[in-house]
């Protein structure tokens, strides 16, 4: 059911504006601190008021401009895109309180805190696309407003991963455009409102280029492999931008697009019928193999958790690229579970870059006497990332190995359980360094006056963050949380048809 | 480089010939251009316009708007040669966006020796000055008639205007560009040298009240046309003449 | 015919063009009035175009008759769709003459501001002629007015290699509008109209024919030129570079364009005629325009000098458009017609940006101006706009046109072309990057730029408006979408058959 | 005039045209390069006017002593215009020629080539 609202296109403008605001009046800290906090509790809040709706499988929707017919910009939040908007408006909350704490002292907070709130404007604007121009419209902006956050240091290395930053979206944001424009010249329309908008009528090879098109250019931000280069360079940004950005904002716009292009491009039905996601299903599996074996080898503690995502991410891509309903809802829950539990990580490593400056796996021995909470946190983290029941990790590996049954593709249980325990031969050195190893000399002590392990913006983030991961582990199917409104999603993907349930 | 020239001739030539041996033979009487748009204005031009020179009929009347243009084309001319930088030697101080530009040129030989060496300066003889200021006189009138009597034979503003320029020219290089430049005074300047333009836009606007149309002449009044037409020459002739002038001693000084 | 808004098309041309005869009468005593009045010239005529597009809103094209003759006896002046970008010409102008207010400080003495200003209404009346005219010999004479002008605005900032720039520019320009002439009299010699419907209705009872092939050709040619097309781009990226800021916005943005308006009227009188089998003529400008847009993007990334590389970059954009008209599809042609609007805007953010940080440095080079955007930051931020919109990348006016150019492409059947258009885009992004970089990035090796200020708010503003509306229209570019669309297809049944 | 069939007065146009091409290309001094443009604008005047002329034509002024058949006048028209355009392309080329030499003393355009 569509209702007009002006919701889905506030949502986006809300943070629009607060850049704007940041950027004009941002050189005093309160202004700045104010405009974001309000920003992001408003965004929050419309956010949250559209969610009964949605539950009730009401889809806001709102027009804003048609340029020719069939051409235009809209919005509309359904259940997939409120699922992403609302994992992304929290998430933004979070880390806003985590880069005020990071960020302290640092250099041109006026550009970070700007583009910062650019960046999440957009991707709540991707969430909220109603056709692929919107979409792509967002998508390449996202990419524009992250280049100064990736150089915000301005040294030459920061310079050489904008580089190649730019070097690997922008040109699979090219491809994404020629996917986007040949959709448009063959379907006649750009709508991301139905499950497929692309018939078979226009020949198998045209079909098969507008879809290497369009997997290219979002399977980039996806970071599937070879596509992934320019991820774990990019993790020279300061943590809260790798944080949001590399682990929830763009890989996740990337993610997001690829599953938007299956199930509301092409249509469940129509691939099943072209078998197009057979090799992408086998690119991420072999993704998530090879990226966790790399993950393996890598020393510095950030390039490490870049290579985790890699994998992770193909969890989600290979969820959408089984075509079944259950691989689905798996594969959007895992948008949340990865984004909760990866986000934890991040804080915790850049909390523990800023309290001790270590940076590097082997030089936190026996951190975890000198900061308990955070390595709790991330522990529990990395329990969900090996799937141990209770965790957020869990629930998207039993369902991600319920779809694959249902699609007959026992090869990749396989790849999960290979995944599950490269997931734990590459965190719980970690864990086991931080609370068994001795230290190695002894940690520098608590600052004069501070009660916690760490400054208290950086604390309170990783807290939160970490309960959340146990909350959607243990409170799966509650109706409200992120799992029913993934049913919903996932219903509306296969009423065209398809596979069974 | 010469070869290279050639066949670039070459190139441009073999389609324009092309182009023209396929045109119609226009001395034929039933040439398109004898049919075409030709035939209205040598019918009834003369009653149309009052003009028995259709040449001037087309220029004022039936086509004034490109006249209009036309004039304006030449005021174009006179702007651009005004907004040339001038005088020889660069600012002393100078402009930086021009020192940005001229910093390359440095090279170039010093101008005052390049202009002695070119052997300006040389008196003028008496006799060509005798001659030139004896002739003047007559050269105003011939331009006067070609002016006035434009509409009956070949002749009209433009020419006039070129013989009116002469005169300027030739009292210029007898007594110099400082003297001629005198004869029109500093405040007369501006609007005599858009004189030609500023009759357009008058007579169109006046058109614009008699008949209705812009640049209009009332076809059954003969009087105010050929009154019209006449202050239209009037000013082609002394803003085409001031401005062709004032190009040539601008460049001398 | 005539009546109503339709009485203000001719003096919609003519009000810049008295307005540039009189300015050295209302500057005599004060040159620096001369800005003061090309500005109010430039507004009232605005006023009328507005008048006339709303005219065309409300009734469809028009055309007036000028003198009052019967057509074709007399010259009309015809307001279509595409005429109605005199609009945003003359808004494009009004904005940037009050840029030049302060910018010609150091460019020229105060004494040949009236001559300046009267050439820039000159260009500006000039071109508003040239689209709006509904004769050929007319069209030459506006071309002239146009070029004129221009040949002269490239050189009113030095002598020496601006005036050498300026006049390799008026040798190529010359021998263009020659075969414009050639054309024209061609025409003229095969049907004896000058009046473009009229030659229209003629050419078809002539018929086809190596003389009215050769025609089109010379126009063709002579209107390459004027655009800047690959093989006779040369004048391009010296004169440009070389002019002051101001003028090269308007010629980079505008000037250039009078060739595909151009075009655009040549086409509607030889397809309604529809003696010439054009499909072949098609797909040479979209090689044509493929080749521009690589080999400007190419020979602008090597450039340090920043305007020299907007130049380039001018022939890259005018490639986009030439390859939109050359696919004949709706959306295309659409795309490229809007284009040439918007690429004016674009251009004109990017060269006066460009020109108020080399006004407040005295520095035209990326290694020089590092770190000029903390000096500078709201030019620096209009630049990297305009650096993000000439790419084509949304959220910008620039991003729309690509769009449809390339939905064109595929809709036609000529993917490749599509491939071209996109990549070809990104190719000249590796630039801007640098520039940015250069801006934003990287620590300030000059003293100068250590000491810059931001211009003066007279040239501020300009830049900041045009940065704007570069967002603007990217969010709102169906507008002008909208505007041209009946234009185009009314024109396009002809197109390439 | 025809001759072998064709017709020779818009050939002969057509060769000044191309002489005026060829000095404009071939020639280093900008005054030559100048004058072959003023050669290539006159042959296209001269393409205009003989389009305008037919056999045994009187000059198109209706005084007593002339009679049909008429040249067309258009032509004549549109010459007079393109005159008066290529005096002003000519005035424009000059000046910026005397800028040209005033600065860098010469207007040989190999030398200019070589300044640096």
């Amino acid at each position: 059911m569509d209702v007009v609202d002006a919701r889905p296109i506030l949502a986006p403008f809300v943070s629009f504006l607060c850049a704007g605001l940041v950027f004009a009046f941002g050189r005093s800290i309160f202004w700045r601190r104010f405009f974001t906090f309000l920003a992001a509790f408003i965004k929050m809040g419309l956010v949250f008021s559209m969610l009964p709706g949605t539950l009730r499988g009401v889809v806001y929707v709102y027009e804003f401009v048609e340029f020719t017919p069939g051409i235009g910009i809209g919005f509309r939040a359904d259940a997939y895109g409120m699922f992403f908007a609302l994992v992304s408006s929290t998430l933004w909350l979070f880390t806003t309180i985590y880069a005020i704490g990071y960020m302290q002292g640092d250099r041109d907070r006026v550009r970070f805190f700007g583009f910062f709130a650019l960046c999440v404007s957009t991707t709540v604007g991707v969430a909220f696309a109603e056709n692929l121009l919107t979409f792509f419209l967002f998508y390449e902006t996202l990419t524009i407003c992250t280049y100064p956050l990736v150089v915000h240091a301005e040294t030459r290395e920061a310079l050489r991963a904008g580089r190649i930053y730019l070097t690997y979206t922008l040109i699979g944001g090219g491809f994404a455009l020629i996917g986007a424009v040949m959709v448009s010249a063959t379907a006649g329309t750009l709508t991301l409102a139905q499950p497929g908008i692309l018939t078979d009528d226009v020949g198998v090879v045209t079909l098969a280029i507008i879809f290497v098109c369009l997997t290219i250019g979002f399977g980039v931000k996806a970071g599937i492999m070879p596509l992934h280069g320019w991820l774990p360079i990019a993790m020279v940004a300061p943590t809260p931008v790798s944080a949001l950005l590399h682990a929830v904002a763009v890989v996740k716009v990337g993610a997001f697009g690829v599953t938007r292009v299956i199930y509301n491009v092409f249509g469940a039905e129509l691939l099943g019928e072209l078998g197009f996601t057979v090799p992408l299903g086998l690119l991420a599996g072999f993704t998530i193999v090879a990226s966790s074996t790399i993950a393996l080898t890598q020393d510095h503690l950030k390039r490490r958790l870049a290579y985790s995502t890699i994998s992770q991410l193909s969890y989600i891509l290979l969820g959408a690229a089984l075509l079944t309903p259950l691989a689905a809802t798996a594969a959007i829950v895992h948008v949340a579970n990865q984004a909760f539990a990866k986000i934890t990580m991040f804080f915790v490593v850049g909390a523990i870059a800023r309290t001790t400056g270590k940076k590097y796996v082997s030089e936190i021995d026996g951190i975890a006497a000198r900061m308990p909470i955070s390595m709790a946190a991330f522990t529990i983290a990395a329990l969900s990332f090996v799937g141990v029941p209770l965790t957020a990790g869990f629930i998207t590996k039993w369902y991600l190995a319920l779809g694959a049954l249902q699609a007959d593709a026992w090869w990749f249980v396989l790849v999960l359980i290979v995944s599950a325990l490269l997931n734990a031969g590459y965190f719980f050195p970690i864990v086991h360094r931080a609370y068994f190893r001795p230290a190695k000399e002894p940690w520098p002590p608590f600052e004069e006056g501070r009660r916690f392990e760490t400054a208290k913006t950086l604390l309170f983030p990783i807290v939160i963050c970490a309960a959340y991961v146990l909350l959607l582990g243990v409170t799966a199917e509650v109706p409200g949380m992120p799992f029913s409104i993934a049913q919903v999603a996932v219903e509306s993907f296969f009423a065209g048809g398809g596979v069974a349930p | 480089m010469k070869a290279w020239s050639l066949l670039l001739v070459l190139l441009v030539a073999l389609p324009l010939v092309v182009g023209v041996v396929n045109l119609p033979t226009h001395d034929a009487p039933d040439a398109p251009i004898h049919t075409g748009v030709g035939v209205r204005y040598l019918e009834r031009g003369v009653e149309e316009t009052g003009n028995k020179n259709l040449v001037t009929a087309v220029l004022l009347n039936y086509r004034g708007f490109d006249t209009f243009f036309e004039v304006i084309v030449i005021f174009t001319a006179l702007a651009a040669v005004l907004a040339l930088p001038r005088g020889s030697a660069a600012r002393p101080g100078g402009f930086p966006e021009e020192a940005a530009h001229e910093a390359d040129g440095a090279g170039g030989r010093p101008a005052e020796a390049a202009r002695e060496a070119n052997g300006a300066g040389v008196p003028v003889s008496p006799v060509v000055s005798y001659v030139v200021r004896l002739m003047a006189p007559f050269m105003a009138m011939f331009a006067l008639a070609m002016l006035f009597r434009g509409h009956v034979t070949p002749g009209g503003g433009f020419q006039a205007a070129a013989v009116f320029a002469a005169i300027f020219i030739a009292l210029g290089l007898v007594l110099g560009p400082a003297r001629v430049a005198e004869l029109v005074p500093d405040d007369w300047r501006p609007w005599l040298q858009g004189a030609a333009p500023l009759a357009f836009a008058l007579i169109a606007a006046i058109g614009w009240r008699l008949t209705g149309a812009f640049l209009g002449f009332p076809t059954d009044d003969h009087t105010a046309q050929e009154a019209m037409g006449l202050f239209l020459e009037v000013g082609i002739a002394l803003g085409g003449g001031v401005i062709l002038a004032r190009l040539f001693l601008e460049m001398e000084t | 015919m005539n009546g109503g808004w339709a009485e203000a098309l001719p003096w919609t041309i003519v009000v810049p063009m008295v307005g540039a005869v009189l300015t050295p009468v209302v500057a005599a005593r004060r040159p620096r009035w001369a800005g003061a009045w090309a500005w109010a010239v430039l507004l009232a005529a605005s006023l009328l175009a507005s008048g006339l597009v709303y005219r065309l809103a409300t009734d469809g094209p028009f055309a007036y008759d000028v003198g009052g003759w019967a057509q074709p006896y007399g010259i009309e002046l015809r307001f279509d769709h595409f005429s109605a970008w005199v609009l945003p010409l003359l808004l494009l102008f009004v904005v940037i003459v009050p840029f030049s207010w302060r910018y010609l400080d150091h460019v020229m003495p105060d004494e040949r501001r009236p001559a300046f200003y009267a050439l820039l209404l000159l260009n500006a009346g000039g071109m508003i002629g040239f689209c709006v005219t509904g004769d050929f010999f007319n069209l030459f004479v506006f071309t002239e007015v146009v070029s004129l002008s221009s040949y002269a605005l490239v050189a009113v900032g030095g002598r020496g290699l601006a005036a050498f720039a300026a006049l390799k520019y008026l040798f190529i320009g010359a021998v263009s509008s020659l075969l414009m002439l050639f054309a024209t009299a061609q025409l003229f010699a095969l049907t004896g109209s000058l009046n473009m419907a009229d030659v229209a209705g003629r050419l078809a009872e002539v018929g086809g024919g190596p003389a009215v092939m050769v025609a089109f050709a010379a126009y063709a040619v002579s209107f390459m030129v004027k655009t800047a097309m690959f093989p006779v781009h040369v004048w391009l990226p010296d004169a440009h570079a070389i002019a002051p800021s101001p003028v090269s916005a308007v010629l980079s943005g505008m000037v250039v364009k009078i060739g595909i308006v151009g075009m655009l009227r040549v086409y509607q009188v030889f397809f309604a005629a529809d003696v010439l089998e054009l499909g072949a003529f098609n797909q040479t400008l979209v090689w044509l325009g493929a080749i521009s847009i690589v080999m400007g993007a190419f020979f602008a990334i090597f450039q340090d000098d920043i305007k020299l590389m907007l130049a380039y970059s001018t022939i890259s954009n005018i490639g986009y458009i030439v390859l939109g008209l050359g696919l004949a599809s709706p959306y295309a042609v659409i795309g490229a017609s809007v284009h040439v609007f918007n690429h004016a805007l674009i251009k004109a953010t990017l060269f006066l940006a460009a020109g108020a940080i080399i006004h407040q440095t005295g520095l035209r080079t990326l290694s020089d101006l590092r770190g000029i955007a903390r000096r500078m930051p709201q030019t620096s931020a209009a630049m990297a706009v305009g650096a993000v919109s000439i790419v084509g990348l949304p959220p910008t006016a620039g991003f729309v046109c690509k769009w449809y150019i390339a939905l064109g492409a595929f809709e036609s059947g000529q993917a490749p072309f599509g491939f071209a258009l996109v990549f070809g885009a990104l190719f000249i992004f590796v630039y801007y990057v640098r520039m940015l970089n250069a801006f934003y990035f990287q620590e300030p090796v000059h003293d100068v730029v250590l000491e810059a200020e931001e211009a003066p708010w007279s040239m501020r503003a300009p830049v900041v408006v045009l940065a704007t509306l570069c967002l603007v229209l990217g969010v709102l570019g169906g507008i002008p979408l909208a505007f041209v669309e009946p234009a185009v297809l009314d024109l396009l049944p002809f197109w390439g058959n | 005039m025809l001759l072998f069939g064709l017709d020779l007065d818009y050939v002969l146009v057509i060769v000044l045209f191309c002489v005026g091409l060829y000095m404009l290309v071939s020639k280093s001094n900008l005054l030559k390069k100048l004058l072959g443009l003023n050669v290539m604008e006159t042959a296209v005047f001269a393409f205009i006017v003989t389009s305008g002329m037919i056999e045994g034509g009187d000059p198109p002024i209706l005084v007593a002593g002339t009679a049909a058949p008429y040249a067309s006048p258009i032509p004549q028209a549109m010459v007079l215009t393109g005159i008066v355009v290529a005096v002003s392309v000519t005035a424009v080329a000059l000046a910026l020629i005397v800028q040209i030499h005033a600065h860098f003393g010469t207007i040989e355009v190999d030398e200019l080539k070589e300044l640096p």
